[in-house]
């Protein structure tokens, strides 16, 4: 058994913006993530942040061939995940695994608690026997702590911590190897939250599992995770194991994330030297040339930020970081200097065609 | 005397066929000039409600608003709709959560900005249009000449959110509100907007009302922070005591089992049990006590008042004794 | 802008060929048609095979529909067996077109005019009194049959208020210029003529506006209601504006615009309307038209009111998306 | 109803002189040639601008002469030499005489094309057969010739009774050679699914009756003619006729009750008595067309069983049908004519209604299960069946007491219904007619004439026989023998035959103001506004 | 709004958790909204009326018993009378009994066009919105031509279209018309179910397509399309009304509908108004109970108020 779990391969989701007179053509993309590798261990929290947009989810949704992915693969312990068709595809579903955002939303509102566990079993050949699968319910609503009286009620019927638990049960009922979280706790209550990011971390230790976490909140990620990786617009522009990271930030976005974040904590805010960052996130559908950043970067350098995109590389062990320049910026050579902000055109990204005509009758003109 | 008291600000809505419901629940506090007065609370605690009751905005039916909010000597809630209307804008200023949605979609930025100048300042068109570009420039929106043209739909989040703060700021109100003005931004971006307000704050002598869930926010800008459970203030406090000596089980809570960045990993979380749908109401209890861990009986027989106790404001009878550690997680 | 305009007139093209492809063949594998028409009850087998050959009904019916398609270039899409029969059928559209114009018109001013500000009264006073019972008078506006209501009209209103109960005949005391009855008496300068006009279309437009009104009435409460619930509003307020400015400018602005959309989408009912209404009230318009078209088969006629019944729907849903571009900036910019 | 007549024609007499009538149509003439006209709307206009060489006396179905002062056949009656009118002048002003009613036969025997087309000549087709060049389809007309100005000369292949009366429609009306020829008259065109004509039906009719063309107003839906002031009889009194279309009858009563129109044709029976009591003068036709029930004998055989179809005359109760549903002056048919025309048997006896005489009969036939299929038309009202519907809900009511089973079936008249009676798919139909002429000819001979008729009466032997007879009548030049032969005929129709069931005799009325005088109502809806007067 | 200006969401999960299911909270304010039950009132009256009319009307609808009394001559028809306490028509058939027998063929039109758009608006939705791509693109072509023509124009063209009309052709007529209008709320809320996160947790579980379109996708997207077959049935009663009044309803009306007795007395309107009258007030009350229902059916399970 090798001890990496996960590896992807140079993956590229692109999404096709159409127009066109008649028919669609497709005039560009929407270029959510370009170009990532990276590998999960065998048992590791493997975290992923990032501003809003810059293609977290869509990375992982690819990974699970929820999205296709345009370029890239996934090898899954040793097996080319992304080359996967039809039956073989649907049975290594088992393995890998999905919590998502919303726990509302993730859940069939018409679904039972006992129904929504019990739907995977089925689809996987798992449900053998009556008692069995009772039995096996049972044990998957202690693992997450609900009581076992949920199995007859509705998602709406619980808490918005309640239904997280709800959906990891369902996740783990298949017994996966792998499992991604999507900003699991993001939506939750901050006094929530905790109850869930603790839940998570003793299923880790009790099923062994591999989690890769996806989150825009930095402080979560460092807590739950081994290792982080730092997406900006499509790529990963840094990965270390979590303290190496929030000690020694290598990539100029990296600091700048760290030093916004708010800490609850007056003694440290009051002597917290803040890089701010000018201008917003360009749009993933025309991202700078050159490095990613380098419209932002406030230790950008002529012409080399500008052309050429860093590749991630290997500064420290286990310590990558994608900039030219990581060295002398860590070590003071290039200083910090004044960024002007530039604009970013919101808008024309992804527009529905407008139907043809609008409603076609009385009622469905009153029902806007 | 302060330049904004609120005293025992309650608001009660009642809807047709449903119990009243108490959303803000005698609520006190304090605003000097040039002060920034935090507001924290889980999602539902009457952060909002708060807000809305001090600026009159609250609906007129369904709404019961009682107490006293007195801004420089006159009670707001005592003033006429008209009356309102002269003061919001020009001597209160709000910043709203969703810098999207709390700006019109089909009127140029330009406009309005320039509307509030007209109505509060009386200048006309042009004059106003040219302060308005100084007001963008202010609030650091590059090329704002162009800018004033423009949709909201045009500027991206953060600009959106800078061009609500140069309105809230338009005619230099003495006290501005802002309702979790970086929530829906980006972390860095929530630094800009968050740096952009405290130094605008300082330069024109503005009180602020920062009202916010996050308690890194509240750490870094607040002098005085009241925090709310629902919908009355638990605890209330100067920042530093606050973060160093949290008293109430729910503020102590909260600071428990928010995962810090600068902790090491690994350091267990503690979370409060339960969540704010368990809330039981203040009328003959502690609200808070079906989740506390340091609950007694008569936090669940008792409402427990308001007590000063060494500069600050508590409302628990069993409050946590400085330098405990959290209370072990209970499974729900 | 552009391109989504001719976008929008190649699909146009697109619907018109399928939907007179799909007319013409449908009324090619009825009995009746033409040859009945012509014929009569006097009509025998042979009569009836003899025309059919000589009337090339006999051929396939793409051959058929390909020959309609070259007359239709040059303008001569078929004579009328029903309505007006020997008339061509382009004939008695353009003849007829001015007074539904004209009737659809005022019935839709009239539903604009009363829709929008009670809309926006109801949703104002959302929950009162004013608000219930002008959403059930909707309800009940649309819930009456239009034809019915336009007899109780007719009947009602013209004994009780001496109104006129019949649509213009034609019969306009004022030499015509445009075919719109109100229209020329004004360019002639017989002002007379126009108020008689205008008078003749009061009940028509009423019975016509009943159910573009309640649909108008209904968005704009609806949008109202959600415009006031936006947070820009709330902005609006915390900046301390007069209540006339925002009314005007943030809260009807954004409001009008499903309201556009739906008037656009009122022109369907107006013209489904209008056949129902302009046969009540015998206005020589389209509607009436094809109301005798329908009930006399007249398939030449049928088949060229319907297309062009279809045109002008979905160009006025065009145009009013257009304008709908131009007061909504998040559409122009795209 | 003769008298009736009369006193209209009385009251005529002192009208005042000039003003407008404006009359409702229901619909807009097709054209204004009446030689290519086919219905009603169409003729009713030309016949205000047009004469014939003989023409029917108002009122009546009886002929008399017009253009022609006297005519006279030769002894074979294949021969008829027309004495003309002199001093007659065509619209344009060129002169009437023999010359132009020969260039007009000519003109109808030479039709060409299109112009041969049943939907155009109808009328010709109908009554004179086919044109020159034609072979396959012999023609009545042989030649004409123009002996000197004022006599015409008329030879026919054949005799029958129908000549000369036919020359009284007003297709056969004559027009002015040189309009024909200058707006290029022939010129008929079939295009894709109908047929254009040329300028001269459309704009330039030309005839020398007592009103000239004036204008076709599409834009207000108004035909507008003028006084001739040329005429050569009794000139017009009004100045105008106007006839505006009002395609919905409600709105035609209206628009009467309005003041809008001076009368219309046609108001619904229902509307007689209130159109009475507002004033109005409702004036009925004397009624000059026959209702039945058809019977198809090919598809089922019990059909073809007399006694099965004296049950279902036995089973429908004609009388009372007669009252509760037709207008004022409706009369049971007991044969298929009316009493006014030549050939009618008073001698037949009216069957009355006997629910108990049926059912025995069907039991007898051993059709006591009988399902037929019963057809009425939708979309649809004839002056002979004012509403389907209701008729329809009658007579199918009375044949369900005799214990018939009714599958009905509704086809819009012009959507199916005829089609489908023609090709013999219904078992029972409504259907009627109205004359064109009071010879029998017109009426039997239209009906029984040929045997693979509507009726299917060529299942049955008799059929052919009594084909056979109508021909020998129709071609008998001896007026009292022909009438003698059709009494008899008709009396077969009715004992032996049975081929349909004839239920009545319904008149049609016509709605004019009270100020409005002279106008006669005709059988043949033959009224003239020459001699009209308003006011 | 047509265009949906997205808020962001909001970041807690409170909102949501008042432990209420939209349909649960929707039918609490449901039972207290005086607007919903008149509406339900009358269509259970209606409905009820309906199913027992055949045992309830005194006497047939098609025997024209009263005959007698009819004289067209005189515009005369039978008057109100011990046991015909409405009169008779103008065939002399009992005017109260056909009323009665009336509500149940209008109940058939309502609910046969109803059911058979909703039937065809159903596959024609599920195909585009669960299969997607060129099957989406042909179907929404489809539905665009369809929607290209006013909705009424288009029952009319139906009706017209038919060689022998009948209460089934016009039943089609009415119903062809709604097929797009609940293909495309079908297909509009399956494309929003494709994209949600349950059922991209399905699909990530492993559970097979057709078993999410059939167990996740089609569930949750019928209820629009239930609420909006309630303001159909109104509807498809107008227009059926419409296209007997243009002619083009069922000819044989012994079993008569109210939309074809109100069609079929235009011409005595100002005559005997009451034998419009009847049918008229039927079919409005009716409409107006369906159209209540629907709509008040319809607030209440608008997310948007929600509280
Ligand atoms: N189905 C899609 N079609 C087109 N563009 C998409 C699609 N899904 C996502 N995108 C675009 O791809 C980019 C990355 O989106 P993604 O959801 O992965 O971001 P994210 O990092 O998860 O952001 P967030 O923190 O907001 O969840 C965004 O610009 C988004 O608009
Ligand atoms: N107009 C209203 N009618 C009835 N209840 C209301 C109304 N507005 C707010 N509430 C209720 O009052 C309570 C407090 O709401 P408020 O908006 O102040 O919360 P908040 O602290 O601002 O939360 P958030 O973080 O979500 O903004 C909530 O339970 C809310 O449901
Ligand atoms: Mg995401
Ligand atoms: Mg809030």
């Amino acid at each position: 058994m090798s001890e990496t779990l996960v590896s992807v391969q140079d993956m590229k989701v692109h999404f096709p913006i159409k127009r066109g007179v008649f028919f669609d053509k497709t005039v560009g993309y929407v270029y959510a993530v370009d170009g990532v590798d990276l590998e999960i261990k065998r048992g590791e929290t493997y975290g992923l942040v990032g501003e809003s947009g810059c293609g977290k989810s869509t990375l992982g949704r690819a990974m699970l061939r929820l999205n296709e992915p345009t370029a890239g693969k996934m090898v899954f312990d040793g097996q080319d995940f992304s080359a996967l068709k039809g039956e073989d595809l649907r049975k290594m579903r088992r393995r890998i695994q999905m919590v998502f955002q919303d726990p509302l939303s993730s859940l069939d509102p018409r679904q039972s608690v006992e129904s929504i566990l019990i739907e995977g079993l089925r689809a996987h050949g798992m449900d053998k026997s009556k008692e069995e699968t009772n039995k096996r319910l049972r044990e998957l609503l202690s693992a997450v702590g609900l009581p076992h009286t949920s199995l007859r009620k509705y998602p709406h019927e619980f808490s918005g911590g309640q239904r997280q638990r709800i959906g990891i049960a369902r996740a783990l009922a298949l017994e996966p190897d792998l499992i991604v979280a999507d900003e699991p706790v993001s939506a939750l209550d901050v006094s929530v939250q905790a109850q869930v990011v603790n839940l998570m971390e003793e299923l880790q230790q009790q099923f062994g599992l591999t989690y890769l976490v996806i989150a825009h909140d930095l402080a979560v990620v460092k807590h739950i995770s081994d290792r982080v990786g730092v997406m900006y617009l499509g790529g990963l522009v840094e990965e270390a194991a979590s303290e190496d990271l929030y000690e020694e930030p290598l990539h100029p976005y990296t600091r700048a994330l760290l030093s916004a974040i708010p800490v609850p904590d007056p003694v440290v805010e009051d002597r917290r030297e803040r890089i701010l960052l000018a201008g917003d996130l360009p749009s993933p559908a025309n991202p700078p040339t050159g490095c990613r950043f380098h419209t932002r970067c406030p230790w950008k350098q002529a012409s080399r930020c500008d052309t050429e995109r860093p590749v991630l590389r290997e500064l420290k062990p286990g310590h990558k970081v994608a900039c030219h320049y990581a060295e002398q910026i860590r070590s003071g050579e290039i200083q910090p200097h004044e960024v002007k902000p530039i604009l970013i055109e919101e808008g024309d990204g992804l527009t529905p065609d407008v139907p043809l005509v609008g409603p076609a009758s009385v009622t469905e003109a009153l029902n806007p | 005397m302060a330049l904004l008291e609120v005293r025992d600000l309650t608001v009660v809505f009642q809807r047709k066929g449903e119990e009243p419901f108490r959303a803000v629940d005698g609520v006190s506090f304090d605003v000097e000039p040039g002060q920034t007065v935090g507001l924290v609370g889980e999602s539902g605690c009457g952060k909002s409600v708060t807000s809305l009751a001090i600026m009159g905005l609250l609906p007129k039916r369904g709404a019961k608003i009682t107490g006293t909010v007195s801004y420089d000597g006159t009670d707001l809630l005592k003033l006429s709709d008209k009356e309102m209307r002269d003061r919001r804008g020009r001597d209160l200023g709000m910043v709203f959560q969703d810098p999207l949605s709390s700006l019109n979609p089909v009127v140029p930025i330009g406009l309005q900005v320039t509307e509030v100048l007209e109505r509060h300042r009386g200048l006309a068109r042009k004059e106003a249009m040219i302060e308005a570009k100084d007001l963008l420039d202010k609030v650091g929106i590059p090329d704002p000449n162009r800018r004033l043209k423009e949709y909201p739909h045009q500027l991206s989040g953060g600009m959106r959110q800078r061009a609500l703060i140069a309105i809230a700021l338009a005619c230099r109100p003495k006290l501005l509100i802002a309702d979790e003005p970086t929530t829906a931004l980006d972390v860095t971006i929530q630094a800009q907007i968050l740096s952009l307000m405290k130094e605008l704050v300082q330069d024109l002598g503005t009180a602020l009302v920062m009202i916010t869930h996050d308690l890194g926010v509240v750490a870094g800008l607040c002098d005085e922070v009241n925090v709310l459970y629902g919908g009355k203030v638990v605890e209330k406090a100067m920042r530093h005591p606050l973060f160093a000596e949290p008293r109430h089980p729910y503020t102590h809570g909260l600071l428990a089992s928010i995962p810090r960045l600068d902790a090491a990993r690994h350091d267990k979380l503690t979370p409060i049990k339960g969540s704010v749908a368990d809330n039981i109401p203040w009328t003959s209890a502690c609200a808070f006590a079906p989740r506390c861990p340091n609950a007694l009986d008569i936090c669940r027989t008792e409402t427990p008042a308001e007590e000063d106790q060494l500069g600050r404001l508590l409302r628990c009878h069993n409050p946590v004794v400085p330098g405990t550690p959290a209370a072990e997680e209970v499974s729900v | 802008m552009l391109r989504y305009t001719i976008r929008r007139l190649i699909q146009l093209v697109g619907v018109v060929l399928v939907l007179s492809l799909l007319l013409f063949s449908w009324m090619r594998l009825l009995p009746g048609g033409p040859v009945s028409a012509l014929l009569g009850d006097r009509s025998t087998p042979e009569k009836a095979a003899e025309l059919t050959k000589q009337l090339g009904l006999d051929q396939p019916i793409f051959i058929q529909y390909f020959k309609f398609l070259g007359r239709a270039a040059t303008g001569d899409f078929g004579v009328s067996t029903g309505v007006q029969p020997g008339d061509s059928a382009l004939d008695i559209f353009l003849q007829r077109f001015p007074a539904t114009i004209e009737l659809s018109f005022f019935a839709i001013i009239i539903a604009i005019a009363v829709g929008v500000p009670l809309g926006y009264l109801a949703a104002k006073r959302r929950g009162g009194w004013f608000d219930n019972f002008s959403v059930i008078g909707s309800l009940i506006g649309v819930a009456v049959p239009v034809f019915f209501l336009a007899y109780v009209l007719k009947d009602a209103a013209s004994v009780g208020l001496g109104l006129p109960s019949q649509g213009r005949q034609g019969d306009i005391n004022a030499t015509r210029v445009t075919g719109f009855f109100t229209l020329d008496g004004i360019l002639t300068g017989e002002f007379d003529a126009t108020l008689d006009a205008l008078e003749h279309l009061i009940l028509p437009s009423i019975a016509l506006a009943t159910i573009p009104f309640a649909v108008i009435f209904r968005i704009t409460r609806a949008a109202v209601l959600d415009v006031l619930d936006e947070d820009f509003v709330r902005t609006a307020e915390s900046k301390g504006l007069t209540a006339s400015v925002i009314r005007r400018r943030h809260v009807l602005r954004n409001a009008m615009l499903p309201v556009v959309t739906t008037i656009g989408l009122q022109t369907g009912a107006l013209l489904s309307g209008a056949v129902l209404t302009e046969k009540v009230f015998s206005i020589p318009g389209v509607g009436q038209a094809l109301a005798i078209g329908f009930e006399r088969r007249d398939y030449p006629v049928l088949l060229l009111l319907i297309i062009m019944a279809t045109i002008v729907y979905v160009v006025v849903n065009l145009l009013v998306d257009l304008s709908y571009a131009l007061i909504d900036p998040r559409i122009r910019t795209r | 109803l003769s008298g009736c007549a009369q006193s209209q024609r009385d009251s005529g007499g002192g009208g005042q002189q000039g003003g407008t009538l404006t009359f409702g149509a229901a619909g807009a003439p097709k054209l204004f040639d009446p030689f290519y006209a086919t219905d009603g709307e169409t003729f009713r206009v030309a016949r205000q601008m047009y004469e014939g060489l003989v023409g029917f006396k108002p009122g009546t179905a009886e002929v008399e002469p017009a253009l022609a002062d006297k005519y006279e056949p030769s002894a074979d009656g294949k021969t008829w030499t027309f004495t003309l009118k002199e001093n007659v002048k065509f619209h344009d002003g060129t002169a009437f005489n023999a010359e132009a009613v020969c260039f007009n036969f000519e003109r109808w025997y030479n039709q060409k094309g299109a112009g041969q087309s049943d939907a155009v000549s109808q009328y010709w087709l109908d009554n004179f057969g086919g044109f020159k060049g034609t072979p396959d389809k012999p023609s009545l007309y042989k030649s004409c010739t123009a002996k000197d100005a004022k006599t015409a000369v008329i030879e026919l292949n054949e005799v029958t009774s129908q000549f000369p009366s036919v020359l009284g429609f007003t297709s056969f009306s004559i027009s002015s050679p040189e309009a024909l020829k200058k707006y290029d008259a022939d010129n008929v065109q079939a295009a894709g699914d109908a047929f254009t004509f040329p300028a001269y039906a459309n704009e330039h009719p030309t005839g020398t009756g007592p009103f000239k063309f004036g204008k076709y107003d599409k834009a207000n839906n108004t035909v507008e003619l003028v006084r001739n002031d040329d005429y050569h009889g009794s000139k017009a009194k009004l100045d105008k006729i106007v006839f505006k279309i009002i395609p919905d009858e409600t709105a035609r009563k209206q628009a009467l009750k309005a003041g809008d129109i001076d009368g219309y044709d046609l108001p619904n029976a229902a509307d007689w008595a209130g159109l009475k009591s507002d004033g109005f003068n409702v004036a009925i036709r004397p009624a000059f067309n026959v209702f039945y029930v058809g019977i198809n004998q090919k598809n089922n055989p019990k059909l073809a069983d007399l006694k099965v179809r004296q049950a279902l005359m036995y089973a429908i109760n004609r009388e009372q049908l007669v009252k509760s549903q037709l207008p004022e002056g409706a009369k049971v048919a007991t044969q298929f004519m009316p009493d006014t025309v030549n050939g009618y048997n008073k001698s037949i006896t009216e069957v009355k209604y006997d629910l108990d005489k049926a059912k025995s009969l069907l039991a007898e036939a051993g059709a006591s299960d009988l399902t037929l299929k019963f057809y009425w038309p939708s979309e649809v009202t004839r002056p002979y069946m004012p509403s389907p519907k209701d008729l329809f809900g009658a007579i199918s009511g009375d044949l369900q007491k005799a214990g018939i089973k009714i599958d009905v079936v509704t086809k819009p008249w012009n959507g199916g219904y005829l089609t489908d009676v023609d090709q013999g798919i219904p078992d029972l139909f409504l259907l009627g007619w109205t004359g064109d002429n009071g010879t029998a000819h017109n009426w039997v001979g239209t009906f029984f004439g040929r045997t693979d008729n509507r009726f299917n009466t060529g299942v049955s032997a008799w059929g052919n026989s009594l084909k056979d007879d109508l021909a020998k009548a129709n071609s008998e030049p001896d007026e009292a023998k022909r009438t003698a032969l059709y009494e008899e005929i008709n009396k077969k129709i009715m004992d032996q035959y049975l081929p349909a069931i004839p239920i009545s005799h319904s008149p049609p009325a016509l709605v004019l103001k009270s100020d409005i005088k002279g106008v006669v109502p005709s059988p043949l809806t033959d009224e003239k506004f020459g001699p009209a007067s308003k006011g | 709004m047509a265009l949906g200006v997205s808020k962001k969401e909001k970041i807690d999960g409170l909102a949501d958790s008042a432990g209420v299911s939209l349909a649960a909270s929707a039918w609490k304010r449901l039972r207290r909204s005086p607007v919903f039950i008149t509406g339900a009132v009358i269509i259970g009256i209606f409905i009820v009326i309906s199913l027992l009319s055949p045992w309830l009307a005194p006497h047939s609808p098609s025997e024209p018993m009263l005959i007698d009394q009819v004289v067209k001559a005189r515009n005369e028809i039978p008057p109100a009378q011990p046991g015909h306490p409405l009169g008779g028509d103008l065939q002399g058939r009992d005017f109260f009994s056909r009323l009665l027998v009336g509500s149940q063929q209008t109940l058939i039109v309502g609910v046969g066009a109803t059911l058979i758009g909703l039937t065809g608006g159903l596959i024609l939705g599920t195909l585009a919105g669960a299969i997607g791509g060129w099957v989406d693109s042909a179907v929404m072509r489809l539905v665009d031509v369809m929607l290209s023509l006013p909705s009424l124009l288009l029952a009319f063209s139906i009706a017209a279209m038919f060689a022998r009309p009948s209460q089934f052709t016009v039943i089609l007529a009415v119903a062809i018309v709604q097929i797009p209008v609940f293909a495309r709320l079908l297909r509009g809320s399956m494309l929003a179910q494709r994209h949600s996160d349950h059922v991209l947790a399905a699909t990530a579980l492993g559970v097979k397509k057709g078993a999410i379109v059939f167990r996740h996708m089609l569930p949750n997207s019928l209820s629009p399309v239930i609420v909006q077959s309630t303001l159909v049935l109104a509807t498809a009663i107008i227009e059926a009304a419409a296209l007997s009044f243009l002619g083009l309803g069922n000819p044989d009306d012994r079993l008569p509908e109210w939309g074809q007795m109100l069609g079929d007395v235009q011409n005595v309107f100002d005559t005997h108004p009451h034998l419009a009258a009847w049918p008229a007030v039927c079919i409005i009350i009716v409409a107006l109970g369906f159209t209540l229902m629907g709509e008040t059916l319809r607030e209440a399970l608008d997310p948007k108020n929600r509280r």
